[in-house]
């Protein structure tokens, strides 16, 4: 029993600490990509900690599942939006070099 | 209980319906409208004619509808209502005959007897209106039918005269309707002549019933055109001479003057309005109007203007009998509201036909005309002379009964005014009368209009030959039975009975 | 409340015009403006037979789902609601055949507007579904449906005008709506209950009650145009379509002031104060004045009518003042009542048809010039008596110059006005009716002056002008059966307890 | 202090703030924000309440209540969007130019 | 200790509720005001509305946060130099011109500070208890489903729900009163990037069945027509991101049936029952529960089929050519 607890404490304390990171990131990081870069990377992370240690918590396998593909279309969308949101930066840039050099 | 029967409507309808189709007819369509016109003029006036008959049988007519509440819409038949409806609608008649003439080829002449129907219908609903509310909506409704007839000519001056009289009418109108309303909320509904209402509240609520009574007698005196309000009445004179005719002689002036009639008598009653000293105050502005009106018409140079002038002051004449008590002030008020009718239209179609056979519009300009128009100027001739008040004229009865009730009454200072008057008006209408008659033409003329061996054109001279012996029978046969002044007399009578 | 006669109308009168407005939608223009008419045809000969019902059997009412209040809704149509039902009715069915000809000759040139129909007869199920609405939540909905197909109907020009006055107005309604909601939050909160009637019964005095009040109030006072946010009203109806303007300015704002008049009279008595009163009675005063005096300082004719609705509208919300007493004064009959009551319908009924009647009139010329400045008016006159005449006629009945139903709601309100003791406002309603008189005869006025030389001039379908004529004289023609009407209203449940919760209110304002 | 009275005042916040925004606030966009944000104040209110009087269950009444009112407000406001972007199509206006 | 959580949420909301009319740039506005609707739906969760908050999450938040965040591709993202005015009053003390305007600000934030005093106490004074659940409770039994509030909303407050169904169509159709733009126009084609499609295509199943479970559960969970048919709407708008405009496929009779079907068919259904003597929307209770289960999926289609097409209507109003009215 205690110890089931204290993994999940264990597992959301680093996920925290994970979402942490990713928010200073996101503010102290200079560019877009970086700042990209810290959004998605530490703050997916930082949700599969948390989502493992309420699985943990929990402690059903039917919950387990659930938590896992809530992470799991997570992890899809906000990668693909990260993606594109670098797409569209780059795209503008490359525009912008044009229009200076043109 | 009172009958109620729809022949007081069918004398309203019998001119509104033709409004209304010749307002839908074509302006082309000349020949169909003259017939609505005369057929409406000669139907109201056989309507009136017949209600008269019955009710001097001693039948009672009434017609009401229930609006809402206590709003009742209400027609009643009474020698008084009856008297002027039956002068409305002979002059309408009239008129009409004479309007055709007048504005042959013209244009809008569609809207013009539209809105002339209509105005008579206005006049006609005033005089058999049975209580305060439908006076009212009759009254206002007059405001509108005549205001296209003011600004008929379409010219700017038209139309800002236009704007004059229709802010003193509608503003007249205004307090009239707070008056109305407030009348409403004292005493609720009022039929005319139940004066015991205001008798058994008048100690409840002097204060409030003062108020009224001047904000009607305010909202009246627009149109009867009492000193300081009758600043649109020398204005509107850009309308066409018919117009200006009815405007003077019926629709409007009259519609005042009667109110302020019903007012006093009906209403509030004499007795009241004597003892709450609300007769003094309108005979103190009655006679000043009387003064101011004549004294003002005599620097008029414009022939149609020292008529409004005239007609101010000749209006006062009616509520001055009014404001003394007395029968015999009261029949020559009654007696002058037609009286003045008969006179002042012959003035204003004689003012007519010279503008249009000779394109005269000032006095100075009528040098010799008598000659060339002797009907016309012969007609004017009797008028004026009644207007002065020279026997046997219908103006002299009407002053003398003035002048004798003002006796009776002890009021030698009206007499005073009666006097004074009377130069007045010699000294405004006999120099035109000498023009006429004993100057020289300055040169030759050509007259624009002429119809045969006729002076002027058939329709235009038969109105006011019509009109011109009408006011000397008037004061000819004024002792006959069923004389305006006989009639005058029994309503006065009844009025002191009570 | 369930022992009244249940009736099927009140579900039809809403699903009918919404049924055909889905049907309209599967057609293409000409075939959706035939459905669309048939349809406005269709719901006219419902509310005509729904009035009917109701003058044969009293109030009726309807019990959706079969769960009564204060789980389910309730719809009752009594007779104030089927006096508002058949006035949108009459006035709809002529805007209707106005429209429908309207569109035809747009067609050639902005090629119909094929959204007018449905949007006009979710309108009128809105509006249907309002005056039937016994529930304050359900009353909220209807104003949302209300007020969305009114925006949207009002930018249906796609003018950039049009755009930005809708916008306004909608910001406007929405945030009247939200105000409105809140009130029925606190009020749900505080009696657990929506419906009109439980809530006349078990509403109780206190803070809530009273911010509930003042929140319903100022929300239904933004959607109606009342004094101080009236700003949305004037740009939204002069920069609309002739027909929808009609609509916006006949029906719409009316919707806001029936559940206003509803809830005064209904729910609140318990909180109504005589500062309230006067406080809307000021507000009203106000936009009399200032409304009408914009009126006669604009230019072209659909701001004058526009600025117009604005002062009408404050004519309205003069009626409440009238209901409450002041604190001391006691009144033996109800007679000032039912005078102030008669005022507020009579207001209603008859502004709906003369504003409709100058909307169209307006529309009718700016088709035949391309634009309404009233200076060019002079040389319409001899090609348009018609309009000519229902500008004058409906003119006329705005002044409220007798016999017009103007007249009698000005009538009414000034007896109310002294009945009730507070003379003040006469003063405001007989400036008003000078001001009205002003701009109306500067319009009228031009009928007689001269044709300058001729505009280029398009001729407009005769059967336009005969609509907007019709109309015109409806403003007269309501004040013949007014009798029995106002019987009719007298025999209301709503007016029974009406007066007696604004009875109670009194004496609570006493105190 | 009952949790629903911290949520039943803070309704009242917000509802004054997005009251004050729609007539504060500039651009349009803003505006319809604030008109939402007044929504959810009001719709706060109602669960709010909802949750004070719960038994078995909370008061479904103002649940259902406040689904309705999301979806009109969200509609209203989806359409004030295209009035707005299309203003600034027409005209390139982010605000009345005017102010009230 | 849980209290501590809901005091904070609620400071969170107010504070994001005020920053987000605060913020200079617009897109920051937009941003927060995602933050917020997601704050208010954590708000809803705590106060045990679980389907409030799907609904705000799902249509408040997500539809309408999506078309902001379209809208902003639109409006110049440029700061507005008025906003920043408001934020700082002294910076409009400064300027000549704001002058004027601080009497009207000052007026009206005592205006709402004195509103929201009053506003504060009344929500104070509400008195205890007094809803409608015992009643709900008592007559849960014979609405055909399990979950209150689908009992409420489909049901006992059927009239309701019906013409809220009516006002998203409603909704749609200003939105083409606005641009006057064909319903099915075909779009511009959007970005064809690869991944997004894919992305795209292995969601739409995804949602679809998450929509048909919400629909499902509605009768005896957290759930129902609304929530389903945003997600449902949702396939729609992504698809149309991946540059799919299913809309463009169906036939314009077919569209517009798909929009109208929930709201025709539960009319008509009431219209039925109706005839058959009894009110509208009383349906039988032995068959309320497959009825209701009907609906709610006929409203779900035309709720998603409306979303679908607002968001396409407003995508696409930015590439239309300026001063083209567009009224065909």
């Amino acid at each position: 029993m205690m110890i089931k607890e204290v993994i999940a404490i264990i597992l959301l304390v680093v996920g925290c600490f994970f979402f942490l990171a990713g928010t200073i990131g996101v503010l102290r990081f200079p560019d877009l990509f970086s700042r990209l870069h810290a959004l998605t990377k530490a703050d997916n992370l930082g949700l599969g900690f948390i989502a493992a240690g309420m699985a943990v918590y929990i402690a059903s396998p039917l919950a387990a599942l659930k938590i896992f593909f809530i992470w799991l279309f997570t992890l899809l969308a906000s990668s693909t939006s990260c993606y594109l949101i670098a797409r569209f930066q780059k795209e503008q840039e490359q525009s912008k070099n044009r229009k200076e050099q043109g | 209980m009172e009958t109620t029967s729809l022949l007081p409507l069918l004398i309203i309808i019998s001119s509104i319906i033709p409004g209304v189709l010749i307002l839908l007819l074509r302006e082309e369509q000349v020949a169909l409208r003259t017939f609505l016109n005369l057929f409406g003029a000669v139907a109201k006036v056989s309507l009136i004619g017949w209600v008269f008959a019955g009710y001097l049988r001693g039948e009672e007519y009434t017609f009401s509808y229930n609006l809402a509440l206590d709003l009742t819409f209400s027609l009643r038949v009474d020698q008084l209502g009856l008297f002027f409806a039956a002068l409305s609608s002979v002059l309408w008649l009239v008129t009409t005959l004479y309007a055709i003439g007048y504005l042959e080829g013209g244009q809008h002449r569609r809207r013009f007897f539209a809105f002339f129907s209509l105005c008579v219908t206005a006049s006609t609903g005033i005089a058999l209106s049975g209580n305060v509310v439908t006076f009212f909506i009759f009254y206002e409704f007059l405001t509108l039918s005549t205001y296209p007839l003011v600004v008929h000519r379409g010219t700017d001056k038209a139309v800002k005269a236009g704007r004059t009289y229709l802010w003193y009418t509608i503003g007249g109108g205004t307090v009239l309707f707070l008056g109305v309303v407030g009348l409403y909320v004292v005493a609720g509904p009022i039929y005319f002549g139940q004066t015991e209402i205001i008798a058994n509240l008048i100690s409840v609520y002097p204060t409030q019933l003062t108020i009224l009574f001047f904000l009607m007698l305010v909202g009246l005196g627009v149109k009867a055109a009492i000193f300081p309000l009758h600043g649109w009445l020398p204005v509107s004179m850009v309308a066409p001479a018919p117009v200006s005719a009815l405007l003077h002689a019926v629709a409007v002036v009259k519609a005042g003057a009667f109110g302020i009639v019903r007012l006093v008598y009906d209403v509030y009653g004499i007795g009241i309005a004597e003892q709450m000293n609300f007769l003094s105050v309108l005979a103190v502005f009655a006679a000043f109007t009387i003064i101011y009106g004549s004294l003002r018409a005599l620097y008029q140079d414009d022939f149609k203007k020292r008529l409004a002038f005239s007609t101010v002051s000749q209006l006062s004449y009616i509520a001055l009998g009014v404001a003394i008590p007395g029968v015999l002030t009261s029949t020559g008020a009654i007696v002058h509201l037609v009286h003045q009718g008969i006179m002042k239209i012959t003035m204003f179609f004689t003012a007519g036909n010279i503008a249009e056979t000779y394109g005269y519009y000032k006095i100075s300009q009528l040098n010799g005309i008598g000659r060339r128009m002797p009907l016309t100027m012969g007609a004017f001739t009797i008028a004026a002379f009644g207007m002065i008040g020279l026997p046997p004229i219908a103006g002299f009865i009407s002053k003398w009964y003035l002048g004798l009730g003002a006796v009776e009454a002890g009021s030698y200072w009206v007499v005073l005014v009666l006097l004074a008057s009377s130069a007045l008006n010699a000294a405004y209408f006999l120099p035109i009368v000498y023009r006429a008659w004993f100057c020289e033409p300055e040169h030759e003329v050509v007259p624009q209009l002429r119809s045969g061996r006729l002076e002027t054109q058939a329709l235009l001279l038969i109105p006011v030959v019509v009109t011109g012996i009408l006011s000397l029978a008037a004061g000819v046969f004024a002792a006959m039975a069923g004389s305006p002044l006989s009639i005058a007399r029994e309503i006065a009578e009844k009025l002191y009975l009570l | 409340m369930t022992e009244l006669p249940i009736s099927p109308y009140p579900a039809l009168l809403v699903g009918l015009p919404i049924l055909m407005a889905t049907l309209s939608l599967f057609f293409r223009t000409r075939g959706e403006a035939l459905v669309g008419l048939i349809g406005a045809l269709l719901t006219t000969g419902l509310a005509i037979m729904a009035f009917v019902e109701v003058v044969q059997r009293g109030a009726v009412i309807h019990i959706l789902g079969g769960w009564e209040p204060p789980l389910g809704i309730l719809l009752r149509m009594d007779p104030l609601a089927a006096v508002f039902i058949g006035m949108t009715a009459l006035v709809g069915v002529f805007i209707s055949l106005y429209a429908w000809r309207y569109f035809r000759a747009l067609e050639t040139t902005t090629g119909g507007l094929p959204l007018f129909w449905p949007l006009w007869l979710f309108l009128w199920a809105g509006l249907n579904g309002l005056f039937l609405s016994n529930d304050l939540f359900n009353l909220f909905v209807t104003i949302e449906v209300i007020g969305i197909c009114a925006v949207a109907l009002a930018v249906l020009s796609g003018k950039s005008t049009a755009l930005s006055a809708g916008l306004r107005y909608l910001l406007a309604a929405i945030t009247g709506s939200m105000a409105y909601l809140f009130g029925v939050a606190l009020i749900y909160g505080s009696t657990g209950t929506l419906d009109l009637g439980l809530l006349g019964q078990v509403l109780e005095p206190g803070t809530t009650t009273t911010f509930a009040l003042l929140v319903i109030t100022l929300g239904l006072m933004i959607k109606m145009a009342g004094f101080p946010f009236h700003f949305w009203l004037p740009p939204a109806h002069s920069s609309a379509l002739a027909p929808v303007s009609a609509l916006l300015s006949a029906l719409v704002v009316k919707g806001a002031f029936y559940i206003l008049l509803r809830l005064w009279m209904e729910v609140f008595g318990v909180s109504l104060t005589y500062a309230a009163g006067q406080f809307i009675g000021i507000a009203g005063a106000i936009a009399v004045i200032w409304g009408s005096w914009q009126a006669f300082m604009q230019t072209s004719l659909k701001l004058i009518v526009a600025h117009s609705s604005v002062a009408q509208l404050g004519y309205l919300l003069m009626v409440f003042p009238l209901l409450i007493l002041a604190p001391g004064v006691t009144a033996d009959s109800a007679d000032w009542l039912s005078s102030a009551w008669t005022a507020g319908i009579y207001q209603v009924i008859s502004h709906a048809f003369a504003k409709a009647s100058f909307f169209l009139s307006a529309g009718i010329i700016i088709m035949a010039l391309g634009h309404d400045r009233i200076e060019s008016l002079r040389d319409l006159v001899g090609h348009m008596r018609i309009t000519a005449m229902a500008i004058g006629i409906a003119g006329v009945s705005l002044i409220g110059l007798p016999p017009s139903g103007g007249f009698m709601a000005k009538w009414m309100l000034l007896k109310g006005i002294f009945l009730s003791g507070q003379w003040w406002w006469a003063p405001v309603v007989l400036a008003g009716s000078l001001l009205t008189a002003g701009y109306v005869f500067m319009l009228l006025r031009l009928a007689f002056a001269p044709a300058r030389e001729k505009e280029p001039f398009r001729p407009v379908p005769k059967s336009l002008e005969v609509f907007a004529l019709l109309l015109a004289l409806g403003s007269f023609l309501i004040v013949f059966p007014a009798d029995s009407l106002i019987q009719f209203l007298e025999s209301s449940e709503v007016f029974g307890t009406g007066v007696e919760s604004i009875l109670k209110g009194g004496v609570h304002g006493n105190n | 202090m009952e949790i629903y009275q911290i949520y039943s005042l803070t309704s009242a916040i917000l509802f004054v703030i997005g009251l004050g925004g729609v007539f504060a606030a500039r651009h349009f966009i803003k505006k319809i924000i604030a008109t939402i944000i007044m929504g959810g104040g009001v719709f706060l209110c109602f669960v709010s309440f909802a949750q004070r009087d719960a038994l078995t269950f909370a008061d479904p009444v103002p649940h259902a209540l406040v689904i309705t009112g999301i979806v009109v407000a969200v509609a209203s406001a989806a359409f004030a969007l295209a009035l707005a972007r299309r203003i600034y199509q027409l005209t390139g206006e982010e605000s009345f130019t005017n102010d009230k | 200790m849980s209290i501590l959580i809901d005091i904070l949420l609620a400071i969170l909301g107010v504070y994001l509720a005020m920053q987000s009319l605060l913020a200079s740039r617009l897109s920051q506005s937009v941003f927060l005001f995602f933050a917020f609707g997601l704050a208010l739906a954590l708000a809803w969760v705590r106060l045990g509305a679980v389907d409030v908050a799907i609904t705000e999450a799902a249509i408040a938040a997500g539809f309408l946060g999506v078309l902001f965040l379209d809208a902003l591709r639109d409006f110049s993202p440029r700061d507005t130099e008025e906003q920043q005015n408001l934020t700082t009053v002294q910076n409009s003390l400064s300027r000549k011109e704001s002058k004027s305007l601080l009497l009207p600000r000052l007026a009206l934030v005592l205006g709402l500070g004195l509103f929201l005093l009053i506003a504060l106490e009344a929500v104070w004074k509400i008195p205890e208890g007094g809803g409608l659940t015992a009643a709900a409770e008592t007559l849960l039994p014979e609405s055909g489903v399990e979950h209150p509030v689908t009992a409420v909303l489909l049901n006992f407050r059927a009239y309701d729900t019906w013409l809220e169904i009516g006002v998203i169509l409603l909704g749609l159709l200003a939105v083409f009163a606005v641009g006057g733009i064909q319903i099915y126009r075909k779009p511009i084609a959007a970005a064809d990037d690869p991944l997004m499609r894919q992305v795209i295509l292995f969601f739409t199943p995804v949602l679809f069945l998450f929509g048909a479970f919400l629909l499902y559960i509605g009768k005896s969970g957290p759930g129902g027509a609304f929530q389903a048919g945003v997600l449902w709407g949702a396939i729609g708008i992504l698809l149309h991101f991946g540059g799919i405009p299913v809309y463009s496929w169906v036939p314009r009779w077919l569209g517009h049936l798909l929009l109208t079907l929930g709201l025709v068919f539960f009319l008509l259904l009431g219209f039925l029952f109706m005839a058959a003597g009894d009110n509208l929307f009383e349906y039988p209770p032995a068959y309320a529960g497959l009825l209701i289960l009907i609906v709610e999926t006929l409203a779900a289609i035309s709720i998603a089929a409306a979303l679908t097409a607002i968001f396409a209507n407003l995508n696409q109003m930015k590439k239309e050519q300026p001063n083209d009215t567009a009224q065909k």
